[in-house]
């Protein structure tokens, strides 16, 4: 195993930042971060990645072989809660089941973005393609989790039935997976940057592109200090679940890395899919599930992925998939 | 002064929509809300630090005749049942301008 | 624990300070406010979303001596007619301290 | 419909920690806490601006079953002697959900 | 009609998040802004303009043929209201008219950015004249407007008129005109990039030059959403003031390209002119006008500035006032 | 005296802006910046000026002579507590004398940064180190302030007793010097430059060190908003305090001006001592200070900080400071 590998993405500032998040909460520092710039910066990096894949998408073309990582993201992002779903819900209830299941077979846009700012450090190509399967792969799960729930009783989530409600009841599903804000901006920067090119990124580059690592730090930062103070929502879920938020992306991470090898991605392209396939969502499902599943417990599946398997990938897990990446894409 | 019954609401941020909507279906079309409230409560606590409100509370205060009371609580109930949250009910008075 | 007057005014947020100048003119020196509530009333829904503060509320609470209140609320009711918003009057005890 | 006592605290925010554990201390679990409220008083203008957190006030609301409130009160009022800040008490109905 | 050019428009950037905001608010997606960063992007805005055109100011030097466009656009400011005033008197009562005409009159900068934007995406040069001419027009408009409604019989505004307030009365008049937080952040930036010039400009321009246009389309984004929400709004408040707020942006964008062409503007400042005149504020003149002609709904003025004239100037206006300007300019 | 230096500071951007934020406040415009800005921007300053005071100490090695400069760093903000402490205990008690002196013994990040930017605009070359300096100067202030005023029977902060409170009591104090938010952010900065030396840099730096100014500019903006607003509550205190707040940094800096020559520091590294001895913390000690020794009244400390002298060593210090330097190190 390449340990310099890990070393050397635990010494970016990325990371580092995350860790000080984290040390901070834990040694109860009172720093802070009001939930305004939070969420500024959050949208600023949905902004930034979402032009950029686009623009990258634009120059690729629209080739064949584009189609098949996407196909291969969207039905990972639908397996996931699937076999979540069967493995938990005889434990933990169909709801949270499905919750969970929601959560896993979602991604984490800032595991993705860390994975990229990981592999240009490296000098490793990788292709907006990517950056269109992650778009894709936000929604899926969280239609296939309801679903799941419904089909096993879980009552649909209405306030009285008066159906004029704008959010509720099925209609709300599809709305919720793809009109949630955070995958619409998404989606809409993926799209505008594909229409408006390589001109209308020159424009917008110097704000969206060269400023972006310094942004990623400071929104590390805070994602540390955030997801320490969900340890001990965490440690009250059990050992199992915390056991479940590591063994899950490494189960995902695991088959993501062999179904890269059988489809012959480039290593770059493989270690972003694997970190898709690896990563837990923490912004578009929790927020969807609140509104279609609220007998979920959001104590369960939000910390699980904030505060374990989040921390795990942009540490651990990304240096060591690309371990196995290299080790196999170089037997291979 | 017009007697009053004060609703003082706190409600998950995603759920917060769904409260105005029950106020306007029975009829009152005043109220205030206020953002980003963090709380504990039986779920836990609710740290308002993240992105999406899922542990964001909203606060919504609004005023109901008292005539009106009954019906309206037996909705909110069922509303926090599902979704969590609380409701404080005082008397005050509104002054009429 | 003495008996005071809880007063709870919403107010459009440019107009605030005149609140509190008005607080200030009766001689009532605490008060606490909270910016950028959102809100609905007979000038319809005030959405707290842009940049001038002209479609967001403030919220006022401040405590009164009850036999100060009427003065108070006749001046409050000159401006909430000319400027909107709202006022709540309740009872409460405060803590001494 | 349950009656209890309803607490508005209001607290400089480095100090609101300190009433929540104190709730906490007294078997409170459910409380509703505002950030960023400014504020006049007894120690001045409270004006919310800077960075610090230090003119800065909290607004918290709690609730509290009757037979508990007069020992609450008195750790309360121990702590709002050292820090400033106050405290308002009301009866309100919770809705039992 | 130039069509191509009105396309151009619609596919840039900025542009296309305006479309995206909007599309956002109607879908009923959550996206959502948190109001602080709101005003985080106006105050950047204003800064950055402000000290961009304080530099080209300085840099042009003081001659005596900037004065004129000055004094256009200060009369034009001040006209605008007084013939708005007349049309809607009757129809909506002395203060609405009176607000609406301050709203006209005055102008929008977000507009003016994003015409010279679309300016030097053309390659169309224009002049830091033009704004100062900005900053001089947001006001005048704003003193007209009221005092025709006092003149009109409406009352000015006081809190019980112990005279101690700072904002009431008739001095609280000048200073929201001139005091109003935007328009004193936008006027000090300017003398202060006239006063630090070229080297002043070096420090600030990583900041306040690149990344302006990657701003831009975050800010219009939100101006999208917000937009969007205050069409129900607009619809309420009836046809004649859609109409309205759709005609009068065309009179006065005729007019102005009737000056510019008299007053020999070079095409680029003619845009800019014709913009000023045609925009209608939402930023400075709604404050302004809360609190000195409280008796004026602004369910009315801000929902025709924001919801139509706005996305209608954005979209349409700018390259329509272009082509007209084009065609003048060559045949003359 | 060399006026042309004090002239030539005052008409940066940054200074200026400071000016626009105090004018804006004293002329009663309604400009404001809101909260979550402020600190936003605050979190950027600390992070970006952490991180190049850790890249250019990685640069440097840690030569023995750095110690020196460190050394005599946090020797001076220890003393400056005691001897304030012992000027103002009998006037003013010992709780807010305590305080009073704590925050002049503790540091100004943003007047530091400001003479940063300034010693750049002049040419003159200064280290990391005192970076590291500032970053150390910060808390032992903060120790001193607080031990002096239990000393003299201030009682320490309790709530109850009950032990379990992680920021009271005698433990606190330690945590409230050095895990103090701004503080933490500060250090941890410093260290993650320190760790990712060059290479960190060149990511962060576009972010980071090239809108540095720019930001600094907005940021001086909301300063002077704040610090005006402080004016009413400090001419309140009394001419004493406001006689107090202008002589302390003469003093101070006077002496430090005498110590940086002793020990033959290079004249920008003396000019950043000299600013950081005579500055006086309104971030940092502030809070500390409410937590650790709440009985002191944060109307006197708080507004001789940020309203006379952060305005004084902003506009007139740093220029009048460096004349002295240039004037001693020519001489010697
Ligand atoms: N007793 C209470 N007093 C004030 N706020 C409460 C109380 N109980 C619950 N809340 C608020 O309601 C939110 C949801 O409560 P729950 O659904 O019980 O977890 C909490 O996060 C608090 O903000
Ligand atoms: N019944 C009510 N309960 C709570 N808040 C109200 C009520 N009526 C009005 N308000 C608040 O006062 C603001 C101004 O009301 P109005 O002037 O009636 O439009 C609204 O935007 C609400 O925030
Ligand atoms: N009578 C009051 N009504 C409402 N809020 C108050 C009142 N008195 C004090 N406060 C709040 O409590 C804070 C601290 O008060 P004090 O310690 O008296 O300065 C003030 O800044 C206000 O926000
Ligand atoms: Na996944
Ligand atoms: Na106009
Ligand atoms: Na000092």
């Amino acid at each position: 195993m390449d340990l310099g590998l890990i070393a050397g993405n635990l010494l970016t500032p990325p990371v580092l930042f995350f860790a000080l998040g984290m040390a901070a909460t834990l040694l109860r520092s009172d720093l802070e971060i009001p939930q305004a710039v939070t969420r500024g910066l959050s949208l600023y990096l949905l902004f930034a990645i979402g032009m950029h894949g686009g623009v990258e998408l634009a120059a690729a073309g629209f080739a064949a072989d584009a189609l098949l990582p996407l196909a291969a993201g969207v039905v990972a992002s639908a397996l996931v809660p699937a076999i979540v779903f069967g493995l938990l819900k005889k434990r933990f209830g169909a709801a949270d089941a499905a919750a969970i299941g929601a959560t896993y077979g979602s991604i984490s846009a800032v595991t993705f973005i860390t994975a990229c700012s990981f592999l240009d450090d490296r000098g490793t190509a990788w292709s907006g393609t990517m950056v269109a399967a992650m778009a894709l792969m936000e929604s899926p799960a969280i239609l296939v989790g309801v679903l799941l729930a419904r089909r096993a009783g879980v009552r649909a989530s209405d306030d009285g039935g008066d159906g004029d409600g704008p959010r509720e009841g099925h209609g709300s599903l599809l709305r919720e997976a793809f009109l949630n804000g955070p995958v619409f901006l998404l989606l809409g920067s993926l799209v505008i940057g594909m229409l408006t090119g390589e001109k209308g990124w020159k424009a917008v580059a110097p704000f969206a592109y060269e400023p972006f690592k310094g942004v990623l730090c400071l929104f590390l930062l805070d994602m540390g200090l955030i997801a320490a103070r969900r340890l001990r929502a965490l440690r009250e879920s059990g050992a199992f679940l915390i056991g479940f938020s590591l063994i899950v992306p490494l189960v995902n991470a695991s088959l993501a890395i062999g179904v890269a090898r059988l489809l012959d991605f480039a290593p770059g392209d493989a270690l972003l899919f694997t970190v898709l396939c690896a990563s837990a969502s923490y912004i578009a499902v929790p927020a969807a599930i609140r509104l279609t599943l609220p007998q979920a417990n959001p104590s369960l599946f939000l910390p699980m992925s904030l505060a374990m398997t989040f921390p795990f990938n942009v540490t651990l897990g990304i240096p060591l998939y690309m371990t196995a990446i290299d080790l196999l894409w170089r037997t291979a | 002064m017009i007697p009053v019954k004060r609703l003082e609401i706190v409600i998950d941020a995603p759920h917060a929509e769904s409260i105005t909507r029950l106020l306007g279906r029975h009829g009152l079309s005043g109220w205030t809300q206020m953002r980003g409230a963090s709380g504990a409560g039986e779920r836990g606590r609710r740290l308002a630090d993240e992105i999406t409100g899922v542990s964001s509370n909203h606060v919504i205060v609004t005023t109901c005749p008292p005539e009106r009371l009954d019906e309206l609580l037996e909705e909110l109930r069922a509303l926090l049942v599902r979704h969590g949250g609380m409701c404080l009910v005082s008397d005050a008075l509104w002054l009429k301008h």
